[in-house]
């Protein structure tokens, strides 16, 4: 344990070393600095090591032989050491990131810098609120001429500014200090609290300008101006200094001094800790420069951290931990990413499109913004969960709320940005030198941020076990991303493999059904794999990801390990999606209704928690006064993953431009994550009721108008992936209505279509991927013909379509049979028979989807194209092989699922037959009609080739014809384009119930983000870069806060 | 299962059989009512006949070789999936595989069917004709469904054996009586798949020379003709069974069916062709209100 | 529609690879019609009373003849009695009724629905014009000899002839279609090189394959 | 009517001659250079929006092809001929179809039958009716078609002419 004296003789006496070698010795500043940094940091981790073991607690160090108040003493408990050890590892790394302007500038930059640390460390640590003042005036002289460095306009000007700031900052401290000490005769910090006598209302006061001074100094909103000018105008090296390094030493010694504070006063605090949150997001969404856009969320993540400082009197022993969850989080990330900013040197979000040309400053990049939106494995994320927890189980949902406003309005910006980096135009490649000793600070950043991560788990108030196996595969993956397709493909289908023999046998129930869908989904979607050349960078660790967080789901028995490896999917899967061509605004969307999902899911989860203060699934319990909103909001969480109708204006686009395999890995499996949820919840939440309307009655119709939108949209559709994904629409509406009638048909109905949803999905995207990798075309019309190119593509969607169309004899019409009688038994006529009409409009997409590509003209390019390949056809027959099957024996499926429904709906299941064929042909009895589909196959095929043998008999001497002999008029067709009807197919259609099809969603949503903009641009307004208006602020900013704690407001 | 084979081919054939006559009697009716002797009531025989006696014939594909035989198999299909006389082992054909919704999507199986082998005609006029009828259809089905439903209801069933036994005991057991919102529904939608006038226009001689079966000639076309004699039979019988109490002799069988054609070609003569988009309109407007009072009905007044 | 249609043309494929495409090859069968010789049996016979009694007519009305083919379908002459049905498409008619003038462009149109026939097809030439030009016997752009290009089987003379005379021809191939003297598709399959001359030999732009399937 | 009508024109185009045929029709001759400027003109500025025709008349023996424009004016009823005399070797004429998109299939017929040549016109060489035809455009009056036919087409060798009058005379009165 070094003594923190040696801090103050370090910094002070090299500062004075510093400054009497004068130039000479330039060349050895920048190591002696960085050098001095490592010594603070071995200070810090010399200190922690023993409070981790626990060998000793709070220490309070005196200095100049007195007791306080006499002189200045240092108190280091456990909170401190943590800041320090932060603050000194960021100066370290900063230190390392100035190196080269250390070496080549003045020597003051090296000077200040040391003093800027040594005094933020002191701040930490001392006790008394005098002391505390001279370090806030070294600090503030010393930012002063840090944000000096660059000298032009823009930091002359912030620089200024910020003076004028910290001096009405240092009045209002300095106010209070004084007041303080007239009322109570010590400024020491022990003795005021031992004291007791703060009542009075002049120290009330005095206090309160104490604390005010300190959060002016945060930023708050609206009095912040100020600071955004600085992290506009000063070096992104200065900004991630106030962003993570000054803001935490300020912040600490805000939280040391709250305990100073009334009651009245921690809801104020709170109040301006969440605005500020709330607003610096908000304004945050129209920001186009990327270090002013930094400000603002340091300023919203600060915010949140006072907040939540503030709110220790309700969320009580836990709110350190939250607090520097979250803290940590931010101050990493964000001089990560100011860092970042420093080396692209681009003052529009579009200049950073050249990040991607170096994939690793990227993956740095992506670290940093799923540690800012709190995803997991980050600390923020476990923060995150235990700040809601903790909210939800004091009933402060008015909190939770604006929190999730914030947090949502927080991942649009971000994830808009990471959407630009990844595919917006490269417009200034050249801007970026790769400079080591300036990349290595992020890149230490993002190591520090996953370590603490990992080791967020042991702070949590109930210790999870988190299986990290299937994640071990991401990093294995990431590193032999080098080596070619198939290595990796074959590792992570063998790692699959071996992780479902070992894990599948002990799922069972709907966790089987659905550990099954994902793995064989795993399976077959990465045999496609095979077909694709060269190195595919960066696919396999996401794709791993993706899979990792869906096997880890259906493994989760607790609700954080659920909504972990929901994250965890989630991250995955956008990543999946980005990668294709266009897809970079729907990737956004359908990130933005992700979040926008969990934080639902997160506010459902814990106020589940908090009725029950069970972490297990039994959390969701039926009969409490919250119940109704609890189920209502998790719902929609799960739904946004479901995209049922309203929330489904992210699917088309991600569906369709994502890559050829990619699409039946977020159609086929995707989509079913929520409706795994969605059946872990309806299973023992079960109806519920607000205003006396039961929620199941209205999901019914959306499952109903979701079913009919879907299959109504995909009609009118060009381009055969799109088609497939509003078909997916569709599907998903089929099975949210058979949950919805929360009967043991219904659920049968579910499980069986999600089932097949998958097979279907799964090969109709590879067959469609098939015919796109020969022909590079989507759009239907263009296409033509190719059942003579591709016949054995073309047999899988001759299948897929009557499969998926229900027509017997092919598996599909069990779902359309069960789904009757469900309906019959649950007496939701009017949605069944809209169901059934909803599976009539599919036959519209569905036989344009085999038409226009495969049927018709073939067109002259591509006379040539050959069949897709083998690893492309493989799982395709797979599938067929078990849609053959289930369709000649399914009983083989819908018996299973049977015994397992029966469980939990012991009444109105099928009874099962034997009949007079032997091969396990069964009849399915219901409470209304039967059914066997091994006769319906046998017969139906029975007179199929019977007639077939009589044509051919009686066609002896047929002849095939050429495309163009066809009647026409008299006429010969002139090209096979004008000859292909293809274009516009249900124009008539279209014509009689297109409106149906108006974008009603998409512009309802269109108008809340309008609506976020125009508020943000408004509230903008305020800050018009005047330095007396930020004064002005400040001032208005402090009389209003006085006047609501004061004023009985 | 080897009577019941045996006993499915002798109702095939004298449904169908019955089913070419009584077209050649709808064109002989249709003639006199315009005032022409019309063409022989047997002609049907002579033009199947005729069609098979071809001596060249052609392929498009394979598809388009296999679209008549998955129409005809459709038409069968539904024919032998259904319970055609009650009562009967003869007539029960195949009755024991499925119930009512059985019938309900096995009639797609042949729409389906006929529709892949018209478009690998590549021809357009196939291929919008094809559209046409997918796109009415579908129309078609809305009050259709409707009223099946109702009927679902009412009698807590889908086996159409159920229904027809619920049916017997005099004619005011029939659902004709019993629930008329849902026999209205249902006969307004059913006019939609006879093919006729004013819901014709999927064939539109004039217009786009017959649309799907524009390239058909051969045997092709003998089973097209030939699921044109069973498949409104099929049709008519299931109306007649849900509607109409059903029928106890072949002879009943065929007097209902008679009529319940005779709706069709009825209305057929008396209205002017609709265009699709009409079509689609005119079956979500009062057909589909009334089949939803047909349902309302049933869950609020007649449980 | 035009010759251009048919010259040989490059084209890339989706890979891009460049090839070429030979419309006539590619796009059309360009095999000849071979002759089905009628087996002389009774099923023949049975097949050939088949074939009298269900007639199935294409009209190709170029000219002012097609009119008399209307009230063949009204209650005054009601020619469904005798087995006449009208079909929409070649494929499903036997007997062509070609009327009025042709020009030697509509002959290239007449002769491509003629092709598309199945096997036994029947042709009758109704009116002055068909049969030997008629009026427009001096004409640059009308055919005087339409047995030159096609076989017919039955010739209705008149300017116009009456529907009378319409329903008189057909009994006529009535007649010989059961005495099996209506075999005009052997012929032409028999007869192909011949009459593709003279075809050719009038119709100077030919821009389709020899034989229209 | 018509006197105000080609003071108006002459104010700006030259007309060679006027021939008034009724009070109902005119025609006019003009220059070939300033011939679509004065249909322009008529259209535009007097009212005469509706294009009736646009034939051709072979003067062989003058070597001139005339070209005439019939134009009318719906509201006060009057048709306008504006004739125009070309050569009648390699006979060109400016085209009029962007005043009216129709005049491109008069263009294309006269083009095909008369072989005048338009410019521009869209479509103008496409064929009309003579699919392939390589001999003299046949409505020009050196084109003998019934020599052309007996040459070029089968006839049918049992032809019998019965001139009318011929016929009478034979069976009717064959004393006369």
């Amino acid at each position: 344990m070094v003594s923190p004296f040696y801090l103050l003789l370090v910094g002070l006496g090299l500062g004075f070393l510093l400054g009497l070698l004068g130039k000479k010795f330039k060349q050895f500043t920048a190591p002696i600095i960085t050098l001095a940094f490592g010594y603070f940091t071995y200070f810090s981790i010399s200190w922690i090591i023993p409070f981790l073991n626990s060998e000793i607690t709070e220490t309070i160090i005196y200095t100049a032989g007195f007791k306080p108040p006499f002189a200045i003493s240092l108190a280091i408990g456990m909170n401190e050491i943590v800041i320090s050890l932060v603050i000194n590892l960021l100066g370290f790394l900063s230190s390392i990131y100035l190196w080269n302007r250390i070496k080549n500038d003045s020597v003051s930059l090296g000077t200040v810098l040391l003093v800027l640390i040594m005094t933020l460390n002191l701040i930490v640590f001392t006790r008394d609120l005098f002391n505390i003042f001279v370090w806030l005036e070294i600090i503030a002289i010393s930012s002063a001429g840090l944000i000096l460095l660059d000298k032009n306009k823009l930091s002359f000007s912030a620089g200024f500014k910020y003076l004028l700031a910290s001096s009405i900052i240092s009045s209002l401290y300095l106010l209070g200090v004084v007041l303080i000490y007239f009322t109570n005769g010590t400024l020491f910090l022990d003795d005021l609290l031992s004291n007791g006598i703060l009542t009075s209302a002049m120290s009330v006061s005095a206090i309160f300008l104490v604390l005010i001074a300190l959060i002016i100094e945060l930023k708050p909103f609206p009095a912040n101006g100020w600071a955004l000018d600085i992290y506009e105008g000063a070096n992104p090296a200065i900004g991630a200094l106030m962003s993570g390094v000054i803001s935490t030493a300020i912040l600490f010694v805000f939280y040391k001094l709250l305990i100073l504070a009334t009651p009245q006063m921690f809801w104020v605090f709170t109040l301006i800790g969440i605005l500020t949150f709330l607003f610096s997001n908000l304004m945050a969404l129209v920001q186009n420069n990327p270090n002013r856009l930094l400000g603002y969320s340091s300023i919203s993540q600060i915010g949140l951290t006072v907040a939540i400082l503030s709110l220790k009197p309700i969320i009580g022993a836990n709110t350190e931990i939250i607090a520097f969850g979250i803290l940590i989080a931010h101050a990493f990330a964000k001089t990560g990413l100011f860092w970042i900013s420093g080396i692209i040197n681009g003052n529009k979000l579009e200049d950073w499109a050249a990040v991607r040309t170096r994939p690793f400053l990227l993956v740095l990049f992506g670290v940093f913004i799923f540690a800012l939106s709190a995803f997991p494995p980050f600390p923020s994320f476990y923060a995150k969960w235990e700040l809601m927890l903790a909210l939800a189980n004091h009933g402060q949902y008015f909190w939770m709320l604006l929190i999730l406003l914030g947090s949502m309005l927080e991942a649009v910006y971000l994830f808009r940005w990471l959407g630009i980096i990844v595919k917006a135009e490269i417009v200034t490649e050249e801007n970026i030198t790769l400079d080591y000793i300036k990349l290595s600070p992020p890149i230490f950043s993002a190591l520090i941020l996953i370590i603490a991560g990992y080791f967020s788990v042991y702070f949590m108030s109930n210790t999870e076990t988190i299986n990290y196996l299937p994640l071990l595969a991401v990093v294995v993956l990431w590193a032999i991303d080098f080596l070619p397709v198939w290595v990796k493909n074959t590792l992570l289908i063998a790692a699959v493999v071996i992780y479902s023999y070992f894990k599948l046998p002990l799922l069972h129930d709907f966790n089987l059904i659905f550990g099954i869908i994902f793995m064989a989904g795993a399976i077959l979607t990465l045999l496609y794999g095979y077909s694709v050349k060269g190195k595919r960078p960066g696919f396999y660790p996401i794709a791993a990801m993706m899979y990792a967080g869906l096997i880890t789901m259906v493994e989760a028995s607790t609700l954080f390990s659920f909504f972990f490896a929901w994250e965890i999917m989630t991250v995955g899967s956008y990543f999946l999606i980005l990668r294709g061509k266009n897809s970079q605004p729907h990737a956004l969307s359908y990130m933005l209704f992700s979040v926008g999902g969990a934080l639902l899911l997160l506010a459902g989860f814990t106020l589940a928690h908090s009725i029950t203060g069970s972490f297990s699934f039994d959390a969701f319990v039926m009969n409490s006064t919250l119940s109704p909103w609890i189920f209502l909001m998790i719902t929609i969480g799960f739904l946004t993953k479901t995209a049922s109708l309203g929330l489904h204006i992210w699917l088309p686009g991600a569906h369709s431009e994502a890559e050829a395999d990619v699409s039946p890995m977020v159609s086929g499996i995707l989509l079913k994550a929520g409706v795994f949820g969605l059946i872990i919840l309806f299973l023992r939440m079960g109806h519920q009721y607000i205003y006396g309307i039961d929620l199941m009655y209205i999901l019914s119709w959306l499952g109903v108008a979701t079913a009919i939108g879907g299959n109504l949209m995909a009609s009118f559709q060009e381009d055969m992936k799109r088609l497939l994904a509003y078909s997916s629409v569709g599907q998903l509406g089929y099975i949210l209505f058979g949950l919805s009638l929360m009967s043991h048909l219904g659920w049968l109905l579910a499980l069986s279509a999600s089932i097949m949803h998958f097979m279907y999905k799964t090969m109709l995207f590879q067959a469609i991927g098939g015919v796109y990798s020969r022909t590079h075309e989507r759009r239907m019309y263009r296409l033509g013909g190719l059942i003579f190119q591709m016949p054995m593509t073309f047999i899988v969607v001759l299948i897929g379509i009557i499969a998926l169309s229900g027509v017997p004899p092919l598996a599909g019409f069990a779902g359309k049979w069960i789904s009757f009688n469900a309906v019959l038994q649950q007496q939701y006529y009017l949605q069944g028979a809209a169901m059934v009409i909803a599976g009539a409009i599919a036959f519209l997409y569905l036989f344009r989807l085999i038409h226009a590509p495969f049927l018709g003209q073939l067109k002259d390019n591509l006379r040539h194209v050959k069949e897709a390949s083998f690893w492309i056809l493989l799982p395709q027959y797979i599938i067929i092989t078990l849609v053959m099957a289930f369709s000649a024996i399914p009983g083989l499926l819908l018996e299973r699922l049977g015994t397992i429904l029966i469980k939990y709906f012991p009444e109105g299941g099928l009874t099962w037959v034997n009949s007079a064929i032997s091969f396990g042909a069964r009849t399915a009895i219901s409470q209304y009609g039967y059914w066997n589909g091994t006769y319906v196959m046998i017969i139906s095929m029975g007179i199929f080739i019977i007639l077939l043998l009589v044509q051919w008999l009686t066609q002896r001497n047929n002849k095939k014809v050429g495309q163009f002999n066809i009647v026409y008029s008299g006429e010969r067709p002139s090209s096979p384009e004008t000859t292909h009807f293809a274009y516009n197919f249900y124009a008539h259609y279209n014509k009689a119930i297109g409106f149906l099809t108006y974008p009603f969603a998409s512009m309802f949503w269109n108008k809340i983000s309008n609506l976020f903009h125009d508020i943000a641009n408004q509230t903008r307004l305020i800050y018009d870069g005047n330095g007396q208006s930020y004064l002005i602020h400040i001032m208005l900013f402090f009389l209003v806060s006085f006047y609501i704690l004061f004023g009985g407001i | 299962m080897g009577e019941k084979i045996l006993y499915a081919f002798i109702s095939v054939f004298l449904t169908i059989n019955y089913g070419f006559l009584l077209n050649g009697l709808i064109r002989k009716i249709y003639a006199r009512v315009g005032r022409r002797h019309g063409i022989p009531f047997y002609q049907m025989y002579i033009d199947l006949l005729k069609s098979l006696a071809l001596r060249t014939n052609i392929r498009h594909g394979v598809m388009f070789y296999l679209g008549p035989v998955f129409r005809f198999t459709g038409g069968i299909g539904l024919f032998l999936f259904m319970p055609v006389i009650f009562g009967s082992e003869l007539f029960a054909n195949f009755s024991f595989s499925g119930d009512l919704l059985l019938l309900l999507s096995f009639q797609f199986f042949g729409t389906l069917g006929m529709a892949l082998g018209a478009s690998e005609s590549g021809h357009p006029n196939s291929a919008i004709g094809v559209t046409r009828g997918l796109a009415q259809m579908t129309a078609v089905e809305v009050p259709f469904v409707m009223a099946l439903m109702a009927i679902a209801v009412q009698y807590q069933s889908i086996s159409l054996h159920e229904i027809v036994a619920a049916q017997q005991g005099g004619i005011t057991n029939w659902t004709l009586f019993t629930n008329p919102l849902a026999v209205v529904a249902g006969m307004l939608a059913v006019l939609g798949s006879f093919m006729r006038p004013p819901f014709d226009v999927v064939l539109a001689p004039q217009e786009i020379p017959i649309g799907p079966p524009t390239e058909y000639h051969s045997n092709y076309m003998v089973y097209l003709q030939s699921n044109r004699a069973i498949y409104p039979l099929a049709k008519s019988i299931l109306i007649m069974n849900l509607f109409f109490g059903g029928a106890t002799s072949f002879g009943e069988m065929m007097l209902k069916t008679f009529l319940v054609i005779m709706w069709s070609v009825f209305v057929g003569v008396s209205f002017p062709r609709f265009r699709v988009e009409q079509s689609i309109r005119w079956f979500l407007g009062i057909p589909l209100i009334i089949g939803v009072l047909a349902i309302v009905y049933v869950q609020f007044f007649l449980n | 529609m035009s010759l251009e249609d048919l010259y040989r043309k490059t084209t890339i494929s989706p890979d891009g690879e460049e090839f070429e495409i030979n419309p006539i090859e590619d796009y059309f069968c360009t095999d000849k019609p071979e002759e089905v010789k009628p087996v002389q049996n009774i099923l023949e016979k049975f097949y050939n009373w088949a074939r009298s009694e269900s007639i199935w007519i294409l009209g190709f009305g170029t000219g002012c003849g097609a009119i008399e083919m209307r009230p063949l379908m009204t209650p005054r002459f009601d020619a469904y009695r005798y087995g006449i049905q009208w079909r929409p498409t070649p494929r499903q008619a036997n007997l062509l009724i070609i009327s009025g003038y042709l020009s030697t462009k509509t002959l290239k149109r007449v002769i491509r629905v003629y092709e598309q026939m199945q096997n036994p097809k029947y042709v009758m030439a109704l009116g002055s014009c068909t049969i030997n030009g008629g009026m427009y016997f001096d004409s640059y752009n009308t055919i005087k000899r339409l047995d030159y290009y096609l076989p017919v089987d039955v010739y209705v003379a008149g300017c116009m002839p009456r529907p009378e005379a319409l329903l008189a021809g057909v009994v006529k191939l009535k007649t010989l279609i059961k005495t099996g003297m209506a075999e005009g598709a052997n012929d032409y399959a028999n007869r192909f090189d011949w009459y593709k001359t003279n075809q050719k030999a009038v119709i100077l732009n030919w821009d389709m394959p020899d034989y229209n399937w | 009517m018509f006197q105000k009508i080609i003071e108006k024109i002459n104010l700006k185009y030259p007309i060679d001659v006027v021939s008034k045929k009724s009070d109902k029709l005119m025609f006019l001759t003009v220059h070939k250079n300033t011939a679509v400027n004065t249909v322009q003109y008529l259209k535009d500025d007097l009212g005469f929006k509706h294009l009736v025709l646009l034939t051709a008349v072979d003067f062989l023996e003058q070597g001139k092809f005339q070209l005439t424009y019939l134009l009318n004016n719906p509201d006060i009823k009057i048709d306008i001929g504006v004739r125009v005399l070309i050569e009648r070797e390699s006979a060109t004429m400016e085209s009029a179809h962007s005043l009216w998109p129709t005049i491109a299939t008069y263009q294309r017929e006269l083009r095909e039958m008369f072989g005048i040549d338009f410019p521009d016109s869209p479509g103008v060489n496409d064929e009309f009716i003579l699919e392939g035809w390589n001999n003299t455009p046949p409505y020009r009056r050196d084109f003998d078609t019934k020599a052309f036919a007996a040459n070029f087409y089968h006839q049918r060798n049992s032809r019998e002419n019965n001139d009318p009058s011929a016929h009478m005379k034979k069976n009717l009165y064959p004393n006369e």
